[in-house]
């Protein structure tokens, strides 16, 4: 159970849905838009997947019916190569397992398939996102006294670390996309360019946030998150309020 | 094992709790989203011990009620949340409110307690890890410190090995010897047990042989110390082949822990009133579906 | 892998070899007592590659062979004997008398060849065991070295990863996606396929779909990287379900080696002169038995 | 396949056979010795034994048809819990696999069985043993112009440092019982009383070496190999002609 997938797992920073969006249009669109960037992948041939329950599953499952070449499916739980018929409703779920082409302990599928890297694409989520990247799941307020405990890092630092590349999945408010995390719980860029580097993390960090609004990606140059694409109907003003941070667009 | 070196001993659950399970101790109940061991976490509850330091990778129900409880004292653990519904509540009112009492917190990823339980197995005193590197985990956590490599002068990060005083599992078989057959999602079973120090298995059924499963792991009946006989005993978690998880109460726990009183009523009435597991399933109107291979 | 990431190629052995195993690489063929690759190291003598670094828990006869026909400079292994025979007699030579020419070896222990290649599987620089201490070993090998538990003080040793250029494994089956299937003893095969920058596997057979086998392991086929058809690859070594370990061969192996003159007519005869490795089969008169599950 | 167990694969080594016993009895004798001890242990719940193909596999087996409760057979290929109805011609044999409890892969098996201390009994053999019961099954000569190169230390040093008891095979000659090691692949008692502590080792070390002419067993406090028992008809002069150092009797 990686903090990456319980997008609706968050209690008590729940976002109330604007005017002119509801709850499903945003996760359908969140999942399309996350299936598609996995078809590419795949395509590339670089589309193993680390997925939980959830957005990114419903996405991966998704692109697995849309692609051929399909993104392979592994679950923490220890299911590598899953081809559900149905969506799982949990990672334990009996379906992943039968229908995978191994399961493997909690160890292992730690240890030789995400650290050894063996997985392109890791989904991280959480309850605060900052513009490098870096994500809470941890806790809301400070580590001692907290105002809102939340499930913590799970699965995240070691994805974060170890993955090809990572694709976040939130939905995007001035309440989540943060300046600065309460809590780091899993690594961006950290605190900017070459962060990653210095501390020998082999994985690439994160390559996209997927949002409600659109979707933002890392400036090669500065690290920091900047809106790429918008959604039909979605206005600057929209994004600029829902972003914590002073928000760049990159066709600026 | 403890009570007997080249058997596991065929015990009723009260009797093994009463045992081996005593005020204090550090005990693992563990099953990754899978064969989750209910069924002690209860008998725990209904045997009225306190002050244990709970370690398990995903708390979940089954600690969500030892904490609210007031059995536990401390929590080693790497991600606390009710899978796919929400948060736990109890954990969160003992962490951010101190209720029923102070929770003593122990932080860390699933790789890591992967990596400490696989070090505990294995008889070696730390593990090495690529992990938590970049986040906040070691600045309050102090069983996270780095380790450099001798050969490469790499940096990386060791954890202690976890080696809890008790592990308890539950699994689909035993036979008679107490050898013990796991099937499915293995999750990390194996390590915790063998990082223990005694062991408790509770299983669905009891067999005169193992019938050889693919995908099933055993761990010999000489490495553990007690089996027992609790059909379901993974409920509201599921036992593959045997039962389905049972999604409905995962949602419903929700409802039930938010309150304090809701929780404590439920404690009351479905475990404390109850003399077993099967009353308790019965006292919360769940039909046993049995063996289905 | 390194051919194609999603899959793995099913190719010919000698396609495998003339692709992957080049001159001066170091190269791994495991397989615990059972499985062991031989079809693959004949291949390797046959394309004459020189100057490897093999590396293999048990050098076994599949390595005295590509020891005496000039294959390998160095070797790195923990037990070089032929199993309940006595002598390697080519390994021997080599070692006592440099002949062909000079083998560098770098000598371990079982477990910490395990350590090694486990590290290698996890994309750590080094593990760590408790290991060799009060031996001779760390007098003559570099790569073991002491390592103090950050926890407790304790003294432990460390071993570098194993990291092959190339690992060959033999396995009973494989899909056409190139998923692979070991069965029985599985030994080490999954530690060094996993540690290793280029994979071969070959098989005895290739099926539509994995037959769900208790105790069997599957690599998935995009974590590999060539899957060749070799029915009864392993002779004289076996495959558990299709072939039984041809222990007169075992014997006969100690005559055949004794005598430089004798390995090289054996060589020359029986796997320069054959263009594969069912001619070599029937040049020794071996006939296959087929699958037997 | 630990350096235990090819007591008869050590070429160059072999011991002529003395007047007055054959080489069938010495081997007969020396595995009725094993399992009777090794039913002693099981009686005491002592008796997880690592075994490999030859006379200690022949011994185990022969104490789990006699004893009751049997030895467990654990062999290091993976094997644990082996039930063969016949017995073994490698550690590799099909049999092993299929009557046994369970089979785990090798690099489980020296972590989470052999250095986590669940085995009660390992057996070694080799080339040369001192009189602190260091063995050589590496090389007889110097290491870098070996005079004969053995197969190795294989299994051995892990299972001399982590079994809860040691026991040796091994045929007494002169030849083979020296003063010195020329190598020592595994540890006894080192250099004497304390040395296993002073390297933390977890194991008991060495209890017994049973030979064709008797069993010896470490002096308490000396460590020392003393010779406690003799076959009928050894005479004490036979076992001092075939040890290299100033050989001690139990009753002197």
């Amino acid at each position: 159970m990686n903090a990456a997938v319980r997008v609706s797992d968050q209690p008590h920073v729940a976002v109330a849905t604007p005017p002119g969006r509801s709850a499903i249009d945003a996760d359908d669109l969140m999942i399309v838009n996350a299936a598609r960037c996995l078809g590419e992948l795949a395509a590339a041939g670089r589309a193993v997947c680390f997925v939980g329950i959830g957005l990114p599953s419903t996405a991966a499952n998704l692109a697995r019916r849309l692609y051929q070449p399909a993104p392979v499916l592994v679950y923490e739980s220890g299911c590598i190569g899953s081809k559900p018929t149905r969506l799982p409703l949990s990672i334990g779920d009996g379906e992943l397992a039968e229908t995978a082409d191994a399961v493997v302990g909690v160890p292992e599928m730690f240890a030789y398939w995400l650290q050894a890297g063996r997985i392109d694409v890791g989904f991280l989520g959480g309850a605060q996102l900052d513009k490098y990247a870096n994500i809470n799941s941890t806790v809301i307020g400070s580590y001692d006294a907290p105002r809102t405990r939340l499930p913590g890092a799970g699965g995240a630092p070691e994805i974060a670390a170890s993955a090809g590349q990572v694709m976040v999945i939130m939905r995007q408010t001035a309440r989540a996309f943060v300046t600065r995390c309460d809590f780091r719980s899993s690594m961006g860029f950290g605190d900017g360019p070459g962060d990653r580097e210095r501390l020998g993390l082999r994985g690439g960090g994160p390559t996209l946030v997927i949002t409600d609004l659109g979707v933002l990606q890392p400036d090669p140059k500065s690290c920091e998150l900047v809106m790429t694409s918008m959604h039909p109907g979605v206005t600057r003003d929209q994004c600029t309020a829902a972003t914590g941070w002073p928000l760049r667009f990159a066709d600026d | 094992g403890v009570l007997n070196h080249l058997v596991a001993e065929l015990l009723t659950l009260q009797a093994a709790v009463s045992s081996l399970v005593t005020d204090g101790l550090t005990v693992s109940m563990e099953g990754f989203t899978h064969l989750i061991p209910h069924a002690e976490g209860h008998e725990i509850i209904r045997q009225g011990r306190r002050e244990m330091h709970l370690v398990r990778m995903t708390p979940d129900i089954i600690y969500d009620q030892l904490i609210g409880a007031g059995c536990a004292t401390r929590l080693t653990f790497s991600w606390g949340g009710n899978p796919g519904v929400g948060s736990l509540h109890r954990f969160r009112d003992a962490v951010e409110n101190a209720w029923p009492h102070v929770l003593e917190i122990e932080e860390h990823s699933h790789a890591g307690m992967a990596t400490r339980y696989t070090a505990g197995a294995s008889g070696l005193p730390f593990g090495v890890l690529r992990g938590y590197v970049g986040t906040d985990l070691p600045t309050r956590t102090t069983t996270i410190t780095p380790i450099v490599c001798p050969f490469t002068g790499e940096q990386l990060t060791a954890v202690p090995a976890l080696t809890p005083d008790v592990t308890v599992v539950h699994a689909q078989r035993a036979d008679h010897d107490g050898n013990v057959q796991i099937c499915g999602l293995v999750g990390i079973q194996k390590e915790a047990l063998l990082a223990a120090k005694a062991t408790i298995v509770t299983v669905e059924q009891i067999v005169d042989e193992l019938p050889p499963t693919p995908g099933a792991i055993v761990i010999p009946g000489w490495a553990l110390d007690a089996v027992c006989h609790v059909p379901d005993g993974a409920h509201p978690s599921f036992a593959m082949g045997y039962s389905d998880r049972d999604n409905a109460f995962y949602r419903a726990w929700d409802d039930i822990s938010t309150s304090r009183d809701a929780f404590i009523e439920w404690i009351n009435r479905h475990i404390l009133a109850t003399v077993d597991f099967a009353e308790y399933l019965r006292s919360i109107g769940h039909e046993r579906g049995g063996a289905r291979v």
